[in-house]
């Protein structure tokens, strides 16, 4: 049994589960024992791995497992990791398993919301393990479309149309892609959907690559984010509830660049090496031009989800820029990306449950109300803008060491304009700290609020834990995905 | 004159037999009988389901005019297993005043369409083709018509029969230069003569719109919104579902039979008419208010997508189509169960705005109905999406990438209005939502059947294995 | 030398303790938790400069430098990484001695300085953190530890001046310096990625070979790296924070903004020293154009500020920017032949830190006592407080310039160095160096002299004319004061230490000698311009300044008002960036990107209102929808055939 | 063998387009119904010319409008039993009164 | 001299039907438009006699003339008044309906002329009634039993479904 599988297996049950549950106490101990057995699965998937790469163990995937499923289709079950979706997986869990506990109180239809959330997990488990073309789509899909309801559901403000435009977009983006996968399953000669196999083979004709990367890369870059796909995630994060706002940015928009990188970019390198000038034109637009718009909103989760827009541009920026660095850096901007937006959702709901407001016009001195989460807001706001000791400054900074080494004009100016966001960005969120935490709170309301109660704080605790680890000690995390990222570099590259 | 190669047709005769002995029942049957008379229905549908089935070995009777192998069996067992969900969705239907004593007359109607369907499936003649269409609308005609005290019915059915004979007219007509030009109404016969000149694209088109009528392609769509919405919601579905799905295979037989030399012209027809269909059955889609309406217009994107498998024109394609109407059957089905159930409840046409709130008053009905539309939509892991990917691999195959996008961003339009759907039902508030329904037994099984089918389905991957076994 | 990690360990563990359960924590244990621990850093720090020094030179007559740790943190693709570890030579065993000092008079003044605050906890731990930072910064090993340790001083920097974070001016002043020290990092940022890219390594130590190879581009790499020094040390343009950030505790402006914080540009400069003036001196004398003009608007600016606590910042970017000066006029790294400024830098930064934290630390006490900054609320506090007055006066006395005290020796040496360079320069910084003697006699004088605010308003008090009893001010707590004391003793001293025996350009010893002829006139110059300070402001408003204030008034206003360089980037930031860019891309974004989208939206449910008659429930018309359809297809695929 | 087959096609198409002019311009259901049969008859015309003039062996075009017509006369009756049924319901078989199943 | 009496006889024959069916679409009481597709329908048998098919003029004249249009006149008194007002349509369909039917006719007709189809030959003999019965009743190619058996299953589905639909109760 390969333990993979438990990825599938596990949210699988928990479905059932919730399904037959019963009251609130069976769907939180469903939920709780669920995400806590992902998140020591995962934890032990990334030490066991560890520890084989360590032990010389060198494949490029490992856990590898397929079972035909469509054979006619050369559709196959196949399965494997490898740093990059180690990583990938152990951000998951952790959001998963926070998002948990952030949505402990979530009301009304508790089961329905904790059943599209599992829905959704499982997607996103499916996808990072998923080594097959079909697969992995299927997956993609499966884990976005329980946004909708989720949003449209339990979200607030003008949610119904903010659920509709963000499935609508992904969902156009995901049309792009299915052009995609299969312009490259047939332009690898129709043989397999297998990612390494397609890959070994190495047999697309150039022009069909020219016509299908801009397709895949545009079609995961909606989901990433890209200028100007974005618009869906302003919307779509400032109408949905808070675990899924974290679940969302955390790790859902991370499959985006994962795609984009495994898939369009691994499989098409020829078009990848040629077509790269536009795409980091475009997300050097989004880096810098989601910063800019962070500056002057005046909703907490508009100026997050523009802050996204930007980190997520600078995902995929790196990864566009080829190089071992950038791309470990990529990844590490993924993972520290996650952590901390999720971090950040988390807490800006929290607050919105009690102030009711996300306005930061409206919201003054909260920081004598509500200490901790104050503080773990101006916390989450030093990561964000890269303080070191943070995960951000980690990922930052590979990335633009990475881009610094291609020497050429181009990459040049690019990377540093793609620099000048790490001002920006501390721009508007020392723009939010001061107007929202500090000062003297001016509403009579909003002395009556109380601070953070248990499950909160364990959420955002766990997240700033997780957040500083990987900004302590970012080394054994680059390692882990660094040489997987040599790796699938070493096939783009011509 | 070897009569007996009539026995040798082992669903037709297998079917006929049912026909009878229902036909006999309802003469003979009285009073309690009648009570299990939809249980008695029931049981030999699956019976002849089993034998459609097992019965699939390759033959060619009556000189060439009937051709019958494993992969049509299986198809005319797929449309009864259809037909089966259909009737068992209709027993609280059929239990009511004005129909209780006209429930014979349905079972028999909607056989001998199936017995039609069968015939144009199996038909390697024009004129069998011919008949077996006629015999698929002409009681169809009747059952849309079946309400006979509601004006919709009524007027649904005058135009479902006035446009179908318009059709056929046209039809007939291209059939009739067909055998001016080939001398021949045998399908085998034909190919090596039809060329592709001016006349034999006529004689094509002319054709083709027969099918493409009962299909429901855009131009020749017209008809069937209005004839939805008014004729009896299993009717609809009957309609919608089984009527096409034979439709369509005749016209994979027919364009890969008849004109396989002429595969440019129709693939290009195909081409238009699919774009045609998808974009433009979700254009008006969008703004349709009345779920029967609404679920005609889906149909309608749904044939152009199956159209994609279909002008693919090879195995792959069969295997495709095959599998999608398979999908669509039950997902489609489940749908209108779904409101079937609500109007038995209502009493009353369902619109958007009756729904709202569904959720909240009847969870599972509006979970089936959700992830029915899900799979209609091609969302996994629902079986409408691996049908989807199969039909899109299949046209993408054949090398029609653009059409191919096209359909791809049509998804996304008919996500939307799917969505809504699903919105009324879980989000938009309502004071006076639909009251929970009771549905009764044969409805829950039906609908038990079809959520496993949406589930099952893609994830089960032998289905479509066998299927494409069966592929020719 | 193992020990040494105990310096960095020590104050985060503090940081920690204080920060994680500081909440929880009676504020006296809190207090002692960071003195005490700070005190054992001291000790340290000491021990490893005495140990350091006492090792003696090695063979090529220059102090080894030791690496105790070195770590990969962080490894990149091929040499690169990222590095942690500890570096000890000269300069960065002197850094420690005055960050440890002066870290620990801070931490004992605030025993007193804030006993009572809302937030004492808070406010050791992030004095705790600073001083962790500030360490960590001076022990850098390669350029991107620094830059790490850096950004985390920034940010200390911030959360201090930031602690009243009720005031709506110490939160506008933090964001302020916080972003425009970040501002100029991102220069520092590309400065380093150069210097990556084309060295091949982070390191301060690199060979020969490639830097030969990479010589092209250093000087870029090192320019930028400047501008996140000019930033942080708040030269021209990028002062403007420094003044604001005086909105934080005083204690706090004494630590960050005036001894230590400050000088890390400084200290960033002379880290590279042997590279810039390897490679690329022209931006050395680059640097020692803005450091005089910083000097010399700075010097001005000061001297008709009203805020005591503004004076002290813009006499400490001044002072700052004399250090950069210093280093701006070498020409050469040998001490004897142009390298003199190095050592002066040095040495100037030294004393710097401890007669500036000197005068920050009374003025906190002044304003302690008479709780304002305002110069208006002061005069006449020398009855009032003696051990105030006279510490403040030994620390305007170095300032100033004055012999024995230390300020006198290290301002010496820069202006010889600056002699050495070019006459203009040395006259330019000798009129500066006046004029700082002037403006700090100025505040001098108008605190503890002149008329007792308090006498005034209790005479009116008296007189009936006031509601309530002023406040009297009172001399400081013992807490505060023995750091005045020692910080003055050591401020008295600290000019007759030998300090180019320890550190100098070349690392060689070089034995300090007076240059007579600068001697002489700087002292008359600074002596003269006490005099004229002490006419002009003893007695309150004399005759002359008011002549001056008459008849120079537009310039005294335009120089209080900082010369308008505050106004100008308020414009550019909220103007233009602001109202100019961010607002009009969000609004770019709503309704032309978002909109568009929208658009299609709407336009696609439009276009289903229009495909709507087509469905007119005329069966007639659906049949000749029907007929002409299939007519046209037939047209159009005979067309094709 | 004198009148060229062209002629009876001719013929019958221009019957044909005339029931199909019937049926879209008339405003009757029975007058529809009609043009139908005109049309239908049409057809049985080709196919009875094609099976005498082209293709004789065999009985194929004969059969067909032999057939044709008793399909015809099914059709018929199927349709009027429904316009029966539509003018018991509303009264009218007017085409212009058919429209309450729209848009 | 046969050949011009049978030009002559097709002639008048042919402008006779398309006459009658003109008069049928154009005729403004229905009852009328009945009796002109009878005479349309007897010019149809006309037709099959002129090519010799004497039964498939026979069964025209009876199953059409004498069932369909019994049928129509049935219906057409049945409904009595409902029938009387059949004014043509707007005047945009009329518009529309006769340009596409007059496209269609010219399409037609060019492609008619066009298409030179393959000629046999033609046979006075006409049809036997053995090969007629054998046609219809045999099972080997060409031969169409299993078509007869369908029709009779339509033919009983439309019974049954017409009798349902207009049976009173």
């Amino acid at each position: 049994m390969n333990i993979l599988n438990l990825f599938i297996f596990i949210p699988l049950s928990m479905l059932l589960a919730l399904f037959i549950s019963r009251n609130i106490k069976q769907i939180r101990a469903t939920m709780v024992t669920g995400s806590t057995l992902l998140l020591a699965l995962s934890v032990y998937l990334t030490i066991d791995f560890i520890a084989q790469r360590n032990a010389g163990v060198s494949a490029a995937q490992l856990y590898c497992d397929s079972w035909h499923w469509y054979p006619t289709l050369n559709i196959c079950y196949s399965i494997g990791v490898d740093g990059v979706s180690v990583a990938m997986i152990l951000l998951s869990s952790i959001i998963v398993f926070t998002g948990t506990f952030a949505s402990w109180r979530i009301k009304p239809q508790t089961k329905e919301f904790f059943l599209w959330y599992t829905l959704l997990t499982l997607g996103v488990y499916g996808f990072f393990i998923s080594t097959d073309l079909f697969t992995m789509f299927m997956f993609y899909e499966t884990a976005l479309i329980p946004m909708y309801l989720l949003i449209g559901v339990w979200g607030s403000g003008k949610k119904e149309y903010s659920a509709m435009k963000l499935t609508l977009m992904l969902m156009g983006g995901s049309a792009f892609l299915l052009m995609g996968i299969l312009g490259i399953y047939f332009g690898s000669g129709a043989t397999t959907m297998n990612i390494h196999e397609i890959a070994a083979l190495g047999n697309i004709p150039v022009n069909i690559q020219y016509i299908f990367f801009p397709l895949t890369f545009i079609g995961f870059g909606v989901l990433g984010a890209l200028f100007p796909f974005h618009t869906w995630s302003p919307d779509g994060h400032a109408s949905a509830p808070t675990s899924v706002s974290m679940l969302h940015a955390g790790v859902l928009m991370k499959l985006g660049g994962y795609g984009c990188f495994r898939i369009a970019m691994y499989l098409l390198p020829q078009a990848a090496n040629d077509l790269a000038w536009l795409f980091i034109i475009l997300t050097t637009i989004s880096v810098v031009y989601g910063a800019l718009s962070a500056i002057s909103q005046t909703d907490l989760k508009y100026i997050n989800a523009y802050s996204s827009v930007s980190h997520c541009g600078l995902v995929l920026f790196a990864l566009l820029m080829m190089t071992r660095t950038a791309c470990t850096g990529a990844i590490l901007q993924m993972l520290s990306h996650g952590l901390m937006t999720a971090l950040f959702f988390a807490i800006i709901g929290m607050i919105y449950g009690r102030t009711h407001t996300r306005d930061i016009r409206k919201m003054q001195g909260l920081m004598k109300i509500m200490p901790f989460l104050a503080v773990g807001y101006v916390i989450a706001g030093f990561a964000n803008l890269g303080l070191p000791g943070f995960s951000g400054f980690v990922a930052e900074m590979t990335i633009f060491v990475g881009a610094f080494s291609i020497d050429d004009i181009f990459h040049r100016v690019v990377t540093i304009i793609a620099c000048t966001s790490i001002v920006i960005t501390a721009v508007y969120i020392l723009r939010v700290v001061g107007k929202i935490l500090y000062g003297v709170p001016t509403d009579s309301e909003h002395l009556k609020l109380t601070d953070a109660t248990w499950d909160e704080r364990f959420t955002v605790i766990c997240l700033i834990a997780c957040v500083a680890a990987l900004g302590i000690a970012p080394m054994w995390m680059s390692n882990l995905i660094g040489g997987d990222v040599a790796n699938i570099i070493s096939n783009i590259q011509p | 004159m070897n009569y007996l190669q009539f026995l040798s047709m082992t669903p037709e005769i297998s079917l006929l037999g049912v026909f009878v002995m229902i036909f006999l029942f309802d003469l003979v049957a009285t009073g309690r009988y009648r009570r299990i008379f939809h249980g008695i229905v029931c049981l030999l549908l699956i019976a002849h389901t089993y034998i459609c089935i097992t019965s699939g070995e390759e033959q060619t009777l009556f000189g060439g005019m009937y051709y019958n192998n494993p992969m049509i069996s299986f198809v005319k067992a797929l449309l009864t297993f259809g037909t089966l969900l259909v009737i068992l969705q209709a027993h609280r239907w059929l239990r009511g005043s004005y129909t209780y004593y006209k429930q014979g007359e349905f079972y028999v109607l909607m056989l001998s369409t199936l017995i039609g369907m069968y015939f144009m499936m199996s038909a390697r003649h024009f004129l069998l083709l011919f008949i077996g269409i006629e015999l698929a609308s002409l009681p169809l005609a009747c059952l849309v018509a079946f309400d006979k005290y509601r004006h919709n019915s009524a007027e649904a059915g005058i135009k479902y029969i006035l446009s179908s004979m318009f059709s056929s007219a046209i039809m007939l007509f291209g059939i009739s230069y067909l055998y001016g030009i080939t001398g021949t109404l045998y399908f085998d016969d034909m190919p090596t003569i039809l060329t592709g000149t001016p006349i034999h694209i006529f004689s094509l088109v002319m054709f083709f719109v027969g099918l493409g009528f009962k299909i429901s392609l855009v131009p020749f769509h017209l008809w069937t919104a209005d004839s939805y919405q008014g004729a009896p919601t299993v009717v609809t579905a009957y309609l919608s579902v089984i009527s096409k799905g034979a439709a369509v295979f005749t016209l994979f037989v027919v364009l890969t039979k008849v004109f396989s030399n002429m595969v440019p012209q129709w693939q290009t027809l195909l081409y238009i008419l699919t774009v045609a269909s998808i974009t433009i059955a979700n254009l008006f889609a969008i703004k349709q208010h009345n779920i029967k309406r609404f679920m005609a217009f889906s149909s309608i994107s749904q044939a152009g997508y199956i159209m994609l498998a279909v002008i693919a024109g090879n195995a792959k394609g069969m295997t495709a189509m095959v599998f999608y109407i398979l999908v669509y059957i039950v997902a489609n089905l489940a749908v209108f169960g779904v409101i079937e159930s609500i109007e038995q409840q209502t009493r009353h046409g369902v619109r958007r705005e009756t729904i709202n709130g569904f959720y909240s008053t009847n969870p599972r009905l509006a979970l089936l109905m959700t992830l029915a539309l899900f799979s209609l939509a091609g969302i996994p892991p629902f079986a409408g999406f691996f049908s989807k990917f199969f039909v899109f691999m299949s046209a993408f195959d054949a090398g029609f990438w653009v059409l191919v996008f096209i359909a791809l961003i049509n998804t996304v339009i008919s996500l939307y209005y799917y969505l809504l759907i699903v919105k009324a039902m879980f989000i938009t508030p309502n004071e006076h939502p639909v009251q929970k329904i009771k549905c009764d037994l044969y409805t829950r099984l039906s609908l038990v059947i079809c959520f496993a089918g949406i589930v099952l389905l893609g994830i089960c991957s032998i289905v479509y294995i066998n299927i494409d076994k069966l592929a020719f | 030398m193992q020990f040494c990690i105990f310096i960095l360990i020590l104050p985060l563990l503090s940081f920690l303790i204080l920060g994680l359960c500081g909440s929880k924590m009676p504020h006296k244990l809190a207090g002692t938790i960071g003195t005490v621990s700070l005190s054992v850093v001291t000790i340290l720090a000491y021990t490893v400069a005495v140990i350091y020094f006492g090792g003696g030179r090695g063979d090529e007559g220059t102090f080894p430098t030791l690496i105790p740790y070195d770590y990969t943190w962080l490894p990149f693709a091929g040499t690169l990484s990222i590095d942690m570890g500890i570096l000890l030579d000269p300069i960065s065993v002197m850094m420690l001695i005055v960050i440890s000092t002066v870290s620990l008079m801070v931490h004992i003044y605030s025993l007193g300085y804030m006993k009572g605050e809302r937030g004492f906890q808070r406010y050791y731990a992030f004095l705790s953190l600073f001083t962790f930072s500030m360490l960590g910064l001076v022990v850098a090993t390669n350029i991107f530890q620094m830059y790490l340790f850096w950004e985390l001083v920034g940010v200390s920097s911030y959360l201090l001046i930031g602690f009243y974070y009720t005031s709506p001016k110490a939160i506008a002043a933090s964001k302020k310096a916080f972003i425009v020290t970040r501002f100029a990092d991102l220069f520092f940022l590309i400065g380093i990625l150069i210097y990556g890219y084309y060295t091949k390594t982070f390191s301060f130590s690199v060979n020969e070979t490639m830097l030969m190879a990479a010589s092209s581009m250093l000087p870029l790499s090192l320019g930028l790296m400047f501008v996140g020094g000019a930033g942080k040390s708040a030269m021209f343009p990028l002062h403007i924070w420094l003044p604001d950030a005086m909105e934080g505790p005083t204690p706090v402006s004494a630590l960050i903004h005036a001894a230590t914080m400050v000088v890390a540009g400084v200290y960033l400069v002379a880290r590279l020293f042997p590279l810039f003036i390897g490679y690329a001196p022209d931006v050395l004398h680059i640097i020692a154009y803005v450091g005089a003009f910083t000097a010399l608007y700075a010097a001005v600016v000061a001297c008709v500020q009203t805020d005591i606590k503004r004076v002290l910042a813009f006499s400490t970017i001044s002072q700052i920017a004399f250090m950069m000066v210093a280093l701006g006029v070498c020409t050469s790294s040998n001490p004897h032949d142009g390298g003199l400024g190095y050592m002066a830098s040095m040495f100037h930064l030294f004393t710097h830190a401890m007669f500036k934290g000197l005068l920050f630390l009374g003025a906190g006490a002044i304003i302690h006592a008479v709780h304002s900054n305002e110069k208006s609320n002061m005069g006449g506090l020398r009855k009032y407080m003696p051990i105030t007055h006279i510490t403040f006066l030994i620390a305007c006395l170095a300032i100033a310039g004055i012999p024995p005290f230390s300020g006198f020796f290290s301002k010496d040496e820069i202006l010889a160095a600056c002699y050495n360079f070019s006459t203009t320069m040395g006259v330019f910084m000798s009129i500066i160096a006046a004029i700082t003697a002037f403006y700090m006699f100025r505040l001098y004088n108008l605190i503890f002299w002149g008329k007792s605010h308090y006498e005034e308003e209790l005479a009116a008090y008296n007189a009936r004319e006031r509601e309530e009893k002023p406040h009297k001010p009172h001399e400081a707590p013992f807490v505060m004061t023995l750091p005045l004391i020692i910080l003055a003793v050591i401020s008295s001293i600290a000019g007759f230490i030998p300090f180019g025996e320890f550190i100098s350009s070349n690392g060689e010893s070089y034995s300090i000698h007076l240059q007579p002829a600068v001697a002489i006139a700087s002292i008359t110059l600074a002596v003269a311009s006490i005099a004229i300070a002490t006419i002009m402001y003893r007695k309150g408003d004399s005759k002359i300044t008011i002549y001056i204030n008459t008849h120079l008034k537009g310039f005294i206003k335009a120089a209080y008002n900082r010369f308008y360089i505050d106004e100008l980037w308020l414009f550019i930031t909220k103007k233009i960036i602001f109202n100019g860019i961010s607002r009009p891309i969000a609004w770019f974004d709503r309704n032309v990107i978002d909109g568009s989208l929208d658009k299609i939206a709407s336009m696609t449910q439009k276009l289903s209102n229009h495909v709507r008659p087509m469905q007119s429930g005329n069966i007639q018309s659906y049949n000749i929808w029907f007929l002409s359809g299939a007519l046209l297809l037939i047209l159009i695929l005979i067309y094709l055939a | 063998m004198t009148i060229p087959s062209e002629y009876y096609l001719i013929l019958s198409a221009i019957l044909f387009f005339i029931g199909i002019f019937g049926f879209f311009t008339r405003r009757n259901l029975i007058s529809l119904l009609i043009s139908t049969e005109l049309m239908f008859n049409a057809v049985d015309i080709n196919f009875a010319v094609f099976n005498a003039y082209s293709h004789t062996d065999y009985l194929e075009g004969y059969i067909f409008t032999l057939f044709g017509i008793g399909i015809a006369a099914a059709e018929t009756a199927v349709a009027i039993a429904i316009i029966i049924n539509v003018y018991r319901n509303m009264h009218t078989i007017h085409i212009k009164k058919l429209r309450e199943l729209k848009h | 001299m046969e050949e011009t009496t049978n030009i002559i006889i097709f002639g008048i024959l042919s402008l006779l039907m398309v006459a009658a069916a003109v008069a049928a679409v154009i005729s403004s009481k229905i009852m009328r438009a009945a009796t002109y597709l009878l005479f349309v329908l007897f010019g149809t048998a006309g037709i099959y006699f002129s090519l010799f098919y004497t039964f498939l003029g026979a069964a025209q004249i009876t199953v059409y003339a004498g069932g369909i249009v019994v049928l129509f006149v049935f219906a057409i008194l049945l409904i009595g008044k409902g029938s009387v007002d059949i004014t043509h349509t707007s005047k945009l369909r009329y518009l529309a309906g006769l340009a596409t039917s007059a496209a269609g006719l010219s399409l037609t007709i060019y492609l008619i002329r066009s298409t030179s189809f393959v000629t046999g030959k033609f046979s006075s003999a006409g049809v036997s009634m053995e090969k007629l019965g054998n046609t219809i009743m045999g099972t080997d190619k060409y031969n169409f039993v299993l078509t007869f058996e369908v029709l009779s299953i339509l033919l009983l589905a439309c019974m049954v479904g017409a009798i349902l639909i207009a049976r009173k109760k």
